[in-house]
């Protein structure tokens, strides 16, 4: 590793990030992206671990046939507690606002994103919407689903759907002002001979997750005003006593949601195409198809949303449509993965924890995205739909694909962040125990779904315990691979090993400054000569 | 950019023309012609007004390429919806 | 945040045309997306039109026609004083920008002020949706109608609230010299808005008004 | 539904189209294993060979990228296109209602199903079907949505509320199956669970009239004057509203010039949406009766409706013991 030789190197320290202020105030009111996107961390960290615990009661549950350890009230404000949470305060916020805000302007050779106000007020808005939405919770709940489907959330529904609602609307502005700011930051903010061909794929699927985030969730936005409407006042367009159509809920609602399972996953893709360079140290094969078929996924995603509602009575054509388009969307992703495992030959690999959870991700995700074909051909669809199989394929992509991704970015930024190194041993085998653990939670879901177990089912028939029990169990290891890094990069934030400014011998401009980062990203702004991820014959930068 | 501004004539003319496009567009929902007719009359004149609006008062006219792509790109998406939405409601009472 | 010194732009910008720019582009992607949170509500009104247009019809017969044009034409009137503010400011003429903008406040005012006496007659007419709503005998979808007209138009006017509030703080900045011809941004930015939300009520106006056919 | 889980794992199905379901659905496990084998195998593969100080030969790549991008992504959109067509083909089949179809009104209700056969006979939470019979379920909800779902059928379909929705089955094997709600629905969704008991025809047509059979259709003479219906569509009336008789089965003709066929949905939309299809030659005058008549009552209207002498009065409700 060329560690000692970086930092015997490295110019003169100016003071990082971390120094420059120690106040609580010099954090809360702090314009610094850097400060911005660790605000964000610890926040999205409390919210997942109260999602996850949302889940672990469920999995509790869900050990017996019977309803024995919590009420069906209890149950379902559970997953729809750990749903909203995880979608809307985990998930989305993930790898965008956590490691986006902090990387992409160091990427770019820039010293702020382009709105750095509109960035603080993105956390606070952010914040206050989950608020919101834990005092919804903590209110007495709501047992609505995270879809929110009327007219049972608009109507019959007696949990605190208003104050979720009212906190989702509010995140949603929040992700708003983090798109608009990416989008306007890569355009305008890009450093000397950063052309567009020259971008990590990082930024590429950076970019392409803005336009979603921008063009999908104000549309998310006025549905839920809609549906806040109806239930404040009683009528409203959903509703089929005045002649509403409660299908159309349902299209405004996916017409979001489906592209935001995007936003959900294309910033992990694009961890992954920046780690797999890096440790197989070479350049991603295909780079110009690879950054191209970021922004197909994010167009596309816009045209499939009805593959949501084939049994919902949408109409036989308009679910054909969808059905075909569905299939067009999953090549650009077929494409990544095929351009990943190309990646790897002829490299110089190396194993790092970073490097091990890219390979779970392309794993999981592409079992993920497979079993997503299954739910995309009509007559498999109308037998799976609403059941555990659509359960295991979307968590096979949002939690093996999105939090491998995510946590996989964490520890290979992790020494730009904290400036110091984790223990590496450790966080190998945290990362073996999450993949063991997450497959034998989900896989048997896939077999459960094909037996016809239905989702969102406080009790189930016996003949389907058998199953339940293995992913119980799973979930207890998986537990524990999340348990772990809590505690080693916790462990590492104080007391790990200084890290030089390139301690994976990896491209790219975050590297090429002092780390943890300097309070104004680089001394003088980078200059580019060269194309994204410009190793030598040897794997050296 | 901010040189390639419309003059003042222009900002008047335009105004013009937009005040008389909402009088073309009031006389025609007097004038019944059938209420498909009028619908699109009265949305067609509102899509020239608005264009009017974009091109002139909103400056796209002397914008560069990328603001243009932006401000389309809003209609752009809303059109996915709509058209994908109505792809279900027009089909509904379709049978295979 | 203090070394602004090395920098002659204000922090992330090298320059002020960058950050013009970007000013620019954010504001028209901010745009993008309030095109599609009104676009949400117009794909609802059109299916909905779609599937009762006797209703909907009805409900246009029971909207003041004369309302809905003139607040159209003072709409026009205030984005024509606005993009005159514009101008001036770039002509470095501050008060005549004032004045402009004084006028296109007042305007606006004036539109909210026949706006809600247009709400004050629905709510004297039972047309307020609710419990208290009257469909006059007409079949119950025009609920709906009223319920997306008040929807449409209140979120309409809540824009035109803060497009007024925005219009304040331009005068403010104005008199202070904040905004001036080297610094004349806020105006075309704020003007960007107060021209969209008029565009917006240039759909509202024959999608709610003029249908009764 | 009395198998042990890993049998039914491997089960055809009870119906005509659960075989051609799992036909698709494990080619589709075939193909996925046969892509994920492929995947594992080439990364293991360099994952070893190029690991870092091996060996194995390195230096730039001899073909252009190109030629393999341009490769895969015909083969997967081709591969894609083909489960498309088959998906699409087989769905396509599935909603294809047939015509001679033996219908048997089912409301969703929270939290059970209500279910009707033709005779009036009524049941909850469980579905008596005859074997080898297609039949037609008229999916109604009187409150949120429910998903009527019978996994061994293979066969899901939501229940709207405001709407009537078909899905059909042919029993291909007698039995007791599971039902589920797979929409959720609120408090006891897990609950709204039943059985479809797939009995021989003769064994129904017995079961169909041992129980108690209230005359829906009389019932919904008795609504038809309670709601005052009968004020306008009786003969001779002094409103203008359109005759009732020879109406269902035949195709009206509308006011914009088109036709419509007078089937279920059609008669349940005049009641509850009267101008959304207005009758040629008549005004858009009927108040809708949208929210006034509850979702059992509208059935028994529509039976009785039904029951009054039709255009296609030689095809009568098909009667359920026939095969």
């Amino acid at each position: 590793m060329s560690l000692l030789v970086e930092s015997s190197k490295a110019p003169p320290r100016m003071p990082s990030y971390l120094e420059a202020g120690h106040t609580v105030r010099s954090w809360l009111f702090t314009l610094d992206h850097k400060r911005i996107g660790i605000l964000y961390m610890a926040a999205i960290t409390v919210f997942f671990s109260i999602a996850a615990s949302a889940a672990a009661l469920m999995r509790i549950e869900l050990l017996t046939p019977a309803g024995d350890v919590v009420t069906s009230e209890t149950y379902n404000r559970l997953f729809t507690m750990h749903g909203v949470l995880m979608v809307w305060f985990f998930l989305i916020p993930s790898i965008p606002s956590v490691l986006g805000n902090f990387i992409i302007p160091l990427m770019i050779g820039a010293r702020d994103v382009a709105f750095p106000r509109l960035n603080l007020l993105s956390w606070y808005l952010f914040m206050a919407g989950g608020i919101l939405a834990t005092y919804s919770i903590v209110a007495g709940g709501v047992d609505t689903g995270w879809t929110f489907y009327t007219p049972y959330s608009s109507t019959y529904s007696n949990g605190h759907v208003m104050a979720m609602a009212a906190g989702v609307f509010i995140a949603g502005f929040s992700s708003i002002a983090t798109g608009l700011n990416f989008i306007v930051t890569i355009h305008k903010l890009r450093a000397p001979g950063l052309t567009w061909t020259r971008l990590p794929l990082f930024l590429w699927s950076m970019y392409a997750t803005s336009i979603i985030l921008v063009l999908a969730t104000p549309v998310l936005a006025i549905t839920l005003v809609l549906m806040a409407m109806e239930r404040l006042w009683g009528v409203g367009i959903f509703d089929p006593k005045l002649g509403g159509d409660p299908l159309l809920f349902q299209h405004l609602f996916w017409f979001y949601s489906h592209p935001a399972v995007y936003i959900m996953i294309l910033p992990g893709m694009g961890v992954v195409s920046e780690t797999l360079a890096a440790f197989a140290r070479k350049p991603v094969f295909g780079y110009r198809v690879v950054a191209a078929s970021s922004m197909a996924i994010a167009i596309l995603g816009f045209l499939v949303w009805g593959h949501h509602m084939f049994v919902s009575s949408q109409s036989v054509y308009a679910g054909v449509v969808f059905s075909l388009l569905s299939f067009l969307v999953a090549v650009p992703s077929a494409i990544k993965v095929f351009s990943w495992t190309a990646t790897l030959y002829r490299g110089h690999i190396t194993f790092e924890t970073p490097m091990l959870y890219a390979l779970g991700f392309i794993g999981l995700f592409t079992v993920g995205g497979l079993t997503g074909i299954f739910l995309a051909s009509l007559a498999v669809d109308v037998h799976v739909h609403d059941t555990y199989f659509v359960i295991a394929h979307f968590h096979y992509i949002m939690v093996g694909g999105m939090v491998m991704a995510y946590m996989g970015g964490l520890h290979y930024w992790w020494p730009k962040i904290s400036g110091r190194l984790y223990h590496e041993w450790t966080a190998r085998i945290a990362a073996l125990i999450t993949f063991i653990g997450f497959n034998l939670t989900f896989f048997p879901q896939f077999v459960l779904g094909y037996l016809g177990m239905p989702r969102r089912y406080h009790m189930y028939p016996e003949q389907f315990q058998t199953l339940n029990v293995l992913s119980t169990a799973g979930a207890s290891i998986l537990a524990v691979g999340y348990a772990l890094p809590l505690f080693y990069l916790g462990w590492s934030f104080f007391f790990g090993r200084r890290a030089g400014p390139n301690p994976w011998g990896a491209t790219g401009l975050e590297w090429k400054t002092a780390s943890p980062a300097p309070e104004h990203n680089f001394e003088t702004t980078p200059v580019v000569t060269t194309g994204a991820y410009a190793y030598d014959a040897e794997g050296n930068p | 950019m901010h040189s390639a501004a419309p003059a003042k004539t222009t900002l008047f003319a335009t105004y013009f023309a937009l005040i008389a496009l909402l009088a073309l567009s009031a006389a025609a929902a007097k004038w019944q012609i059938g209420p498909l007719w009028n619908l699109f009359i009265a949305l067609g004149i509102a899509a020239v007004k608005t264009a009017l609006v974009f091109l002139v008062f909103m400056q796209l006219r002397y914008q560069r390429g990328l603001v243009r792509v932006f401000a389309l790109a809003g209609f752009l998406w809303l059109a996915i919806s709509g058209v994908l939405t109505f792809s279900d409601y027009l089909t509904r009472g379709w049978t295979p | 945040m203090n070394d602004a010194l090395s920098h002659p732009a204000a922090p992330p910008y090298v320059d002020r045309d960058q950050h013009s720019v970007a000013n620019h582009l954010g504001m028209w992607t901010f745009l993008a997306t309030e095109i599609l949170f009104f676009g949400g509500l117009f794909t609802g009104y059109t299916v909905l039109r779609w599937a009762h247009p006797h209703a909907f019809a009805e409900g246009s017969r029971h909207l003041e026609f004369w309302i809905g044009t003139a607040n159209t034409a003072v709409l026009l009137t205030s984005s024509l004083f606005v993009a005159l503010a514009d101008l001036a400011i770039k002509r470095d003429d501050r008060r005549a920008a004032r004045r402009h903008l004084v006028a296109a406040g007042l305007l606006g005012a004036a539109f909210l002020g026949l706006k809600g006496f247009e709400y004050f007659q629905k709510f004297q007419e039972h047309l307020v949706p609710g419990s208290g709503f009257d469909a006059h005998g007409a079949q119950p979808a025009l609920q709906l109608f009223f319920f997306l007209y008040f929807l449409m138009t209140g979120l309409h006017a809540l824009h035109m609230l803060f497009g007024l509030g925005a219009i304040g703080w331009l005068l403010r900045q104005i008199g202070r010299g904040a905004v001036s011809r080297e610094r004349p941004d806020a105006v075309a930015i704020v003007g960007l808005y107060w021209h969209f939300v008029d565009c917006v009520w240039i759909f509202l106006y024959p999608l709610l008004y003029l249908i009764g056919g | 539904m009395n198998r042990p889980g890993i049998a039914a794992f491997f089960s055809s199905g009870a119906s005509s189209v659960a075989p051609r379901v799992d036909a698709l659905f494990w080619s589709l496990v075939l193909a996925s294993a046969v892509v994920v084998a492929v995947l594992v195998l080439l990364n293991l593969t360099f994952l070893i060979r190029y690991r870092r100080g091996s060996p194995a030969r390195r230096g730039p790549l001899e073909v252009s990228t190109w030629k393999f991008e341009a490769t895969w992504i015909g083969l997967t959109t081709v591969g894609f296109l083909g489960f498309f067509f088959w998906g699409a083909r087989v769905y396509l089949d599935m909603e294809r209602v047939p015509a001679d179809a033996y219908s048997i009104n089912v409301v969703g209700r929270q939290w059970m199903w209500d279910i009707r056969h033709p005779n009036g006979r009524r049941e909850f939470d469980e579905l008596h079907v005859p074997l080898g019979r297609d039949v037609r379920l008229l999916l109604s909800s009187e409150d949120v949505i429910h998903s009527f779902f019978a996994p061994e059928f293979r066969v899901k379909q939501d229940a709207v509320p405001g709407k009537t929705v078909s899905v059909w089955f042919k029993p291909t094997r007698e039995g007791v199956y599971p039902l589920y709600c797979t929409q959720y629905c609120g408090t006891k969704h897990s609950q709204m669970t039943g059985r479809i008991v797939v009995m021989s025809p003769d064994a129904y047509a017995a079961w169909l009239t041992c129980g108690p059979t209230p005359r829906i259709a009389e019932r919904g003479r008795e609504l038809f004057t309670k709601y005052s219906c009968s004020g306008c569509h009786d003969q001779p009336s002094q409103i203008h509203a359109p005759p009732l008789l020879n109406v269902y089965g035949s195709m009206v003709p509308l006011q914009d010039g088109t036709f419509v066929y007078a089937g279920d949905e059609y008669l349940r939309d005049s009641i509850l949406l009267p101008t959304k299809q207005v009758v040629a030659g008549y005004q858009p005058i009927m108040p809708s009766f949208q929210g006034v008549v509850s979702e059992s009552d509208l059935l028994d209207l529509i039976a009785y409706l039904k029951s009054l002498p039709t255009a296609a009065s030689a095809a009568p409700q098909p009667s359920p013991a026939a095969p």
